[in-house]
């Protein structure tokens, strides 16, 4: 009923769309994905092109329009920081191990528990892994297909809003690093390579080279 | 291995250095981690680092560690160990015979590992430099309610499904042990079931034909109820109840009431 | 003194001053006053004249600069009220038997009531299952082939999409959640749990005197 009725109307004009998101991202604190968008627009919307719209009209602003994974939301312009010090939100410091470990985990991902000791060349001690789950930078991944199928980690949504970053294959510096061959996951010379290394690859490759 | 990295002469720099590291061991996060800082005072790029010198440096300050009488933990004296080793590979010319990786090999792989902890660790900074949400760049302050339709969805996180999954399974663990009474028949209930139905039984008969449905196929079980009988048929023999005959070793047990005439 | 200090630098462009406003308009969790902005922005600003041209930038936009008293903030157009439903969702944590239900059957789907009722060692009220059946997280799946033939519960796509997992064998497993630090509370060796701990010590009492 409802579908069929709507679809009789004509989507409304690129403007207006472009004035509902517009009203819809100021109105959440949280980035707001495209399917939510699509879903709150009228039928025939474009949100796409009404957010491509927005984004530019916003270009050099106060507050900017940032993509978040698949998701959007307005943030304000990082050179005016320096007024907001009434709404800056203190944050408990993270330790060194914490900052090392959720650099792994962003740049490695999907990666294991071993592979981050492995990295760091210690243990990494249950409190670390859990305050970054704990801040939501940080979320179980899928199950390594190697011996034992160890859970993985990996980063999320939250941590990319965090730092600002559209998606993980924006992090500083992974181009340079992948070049340099320091993602490999390689195996020291006389173990035997548990298949993991190439696993590791191949999850990476598409993680990040999913376009 | 310990005594061969002591008669290493070891010279006076790094002896000095290693001094001034161990003031700084508790800081440091393991034994990468300290070879990393030992890198830097070689002044060169991590590239064409020696790890020849390296594991010079790390043996000193292991040797110096231990003159001033300081434990260090046990995975910094397994390194200490391990490159004593590689070290006697890298000097030595290579033995044909040998098994396993060369020193060269070894040498390449703990260099990419050092060279990928201080990548991480350049990256980790770029990351935390960069404008964070809630520091340098804000979200809205007001979020917009218009109360037209109150709808409740209920949430609930992973982390609260698994800490819910791990309280009963933690309670499981620790459960105080309880034999598994399943597949156990105790004397007392054997004892009761053949009181019962020995009334009833003229003639000789297998005792385990008083084991009961249920108990007759299942291994365990049946070990279990066999038992059982056998031991409450002594009693009941005992209590001159009942007459028990075996014909010879292993033979089927027969039993009979002992009908008072 | 001060002002006089101060007057020696110069006040932002205009523009700039504009781009200030918006952003801790943008930024406030309440309305901001007229004196509030004033020291919140560089000395020397005129707020007055940056809110001015705000206001006419955002005229019919889908959000208008807003005067409240004597305060301003930044509002959804009314005409676009409509769009603003979805903010008015009611969260509420999961009761905590619905939690363990509801791990129950991702972790041992199939699974029946009373394997339920067995794990948990106490009888699920109709309920739970209920309510997570309604938030289609959990649905019946087929029957066991066991006397009775009771219903099974498994857990659904929803689940699944709802706790960012690929499929119900990514679970972590108990020795991750303890590696995790996740079991942290768990009780001394030699304490009596409460329950089901306490009925099996009456057990084994009864059999050990009975003799």
């Amino acid at each position: 009923m409802e579908t069929e009725r709507t679809s009789l109307f004509e989507a409304p004009p690129m403007a207006e769309q472009e004035r509902m998101v517009e009203a819809i991202l100021f109105a959440s604190a949280d980035p707001v994905t495209f399917t939510e968008l699509m879903g709150r627009m009228p039928h025939g919307a474009e949100p796409a092109e009404a957010i491509a719209r927005l984004r530019k009209r916003y270009e050099g602003r106060g507050v900017n329009i940032l993509r978040i994974g698949d998701a959007w939301a307005i943030r304000t312009a990082p050179d005016l920081g320096f007024l907001m010090q009434k709404e800056t939100v203190e944050v408990r410091k993270l330790s060194r191990a914490a900052i090392e470990t959720l650099a792994i985990v962003a740049y490695h991902q999907p990666v294991t528990r071993a592979e981050i000791e492995e990295i760091r060349g210690v243990s990494v001690s249950r409190g670390t892994v859990d305050q970054l789950i704990e801040l939501e930078w940080v979320r179980f991944g899928r199950r390594k297909m190697t011996p034992g199928r160890p859970v993985t980690f990996v980063v999320t949504e939250g941590f990319l809003d965090h730092f600002g970053l559209e998606s993980a294959r924006d992090l500083p510096g992974l181009k340079d690093l992948r070049a340099a061959g320091l993602l490999e996951n390689r195996p020291a010379p006389g173990t035997v390579p548990l298949g993991e290394g190439s696993d590791a690859d191949a999850d990476q490759t598409e993680m990040f080279d999913q376009d | 291995m310990a005594d061969s990295f002591q008669e290493d002469a070891v010279s006076v720099t790094d002896r000095i250095a290693a001094e001034a590291l161990i003031i700084d061991v508790g800081a440091f996060e393991g034994p990468l981690d300290l070879l990393l800082t030992l890198c830097r005072t070689q002044k060169v790029d991590l590239r064409q680092i020696s790890i020849l010198a390296l594991a010079e440096q790390y043996l000193a300050f292991v040797e110096t560690a231990k003159q001033l009488r300081l434990e260090l933990a046990a995975d910094y004296l397994v390194m200490a160990a391990w490159l004593a080793f590689l070290k006697s590979r890298l000097l030595l010319p290579p033995d044909p015979s040998e098994e396993g990786p060369s020193g060269e090999e070894l040498a390449a792989h703990l260099a990419f590992q050092l060279e990928r902890l201080a990548a991480m660790r350049e990256v980790a900074a770029k990351l935390m430099a960069r404008d964070q949400l809630g520091r340098d760049f804000f979200a809205r302050g007001i979020t917009e309610d218009v109360q037209r339709m109150r709808h409740v969805t209920y949430s609930a996180t992973l982390l609260d499904l698994m800490q819910g999954y791990a309280r009963i399974r933690t309670r499981d663990d620790f459960r105080p042990f309880v034999l598994d009474r399943d597949a156990v028949m105790t004397l007392e209930q054997a004892l009761e079931r053949m009181r019962h139905l020995i009334g009833f039984a003229g003639d000789w008969a297998d005792l385990s034909s008083y084991i009961p449905e249920g108990w007759q196929i299942d291994p365990p079980r049946r070990r279990s109820a066999t038992a059982a009988h056998f031991a409450a048929s002594l009693e009941l023999a005992k209590e001159g109840c009942i007459d028990i005959r075996q014909g010879e070793a292993f033979a089927p047990i027969q039993i009979r009431s002992r009908t008072p005439r």
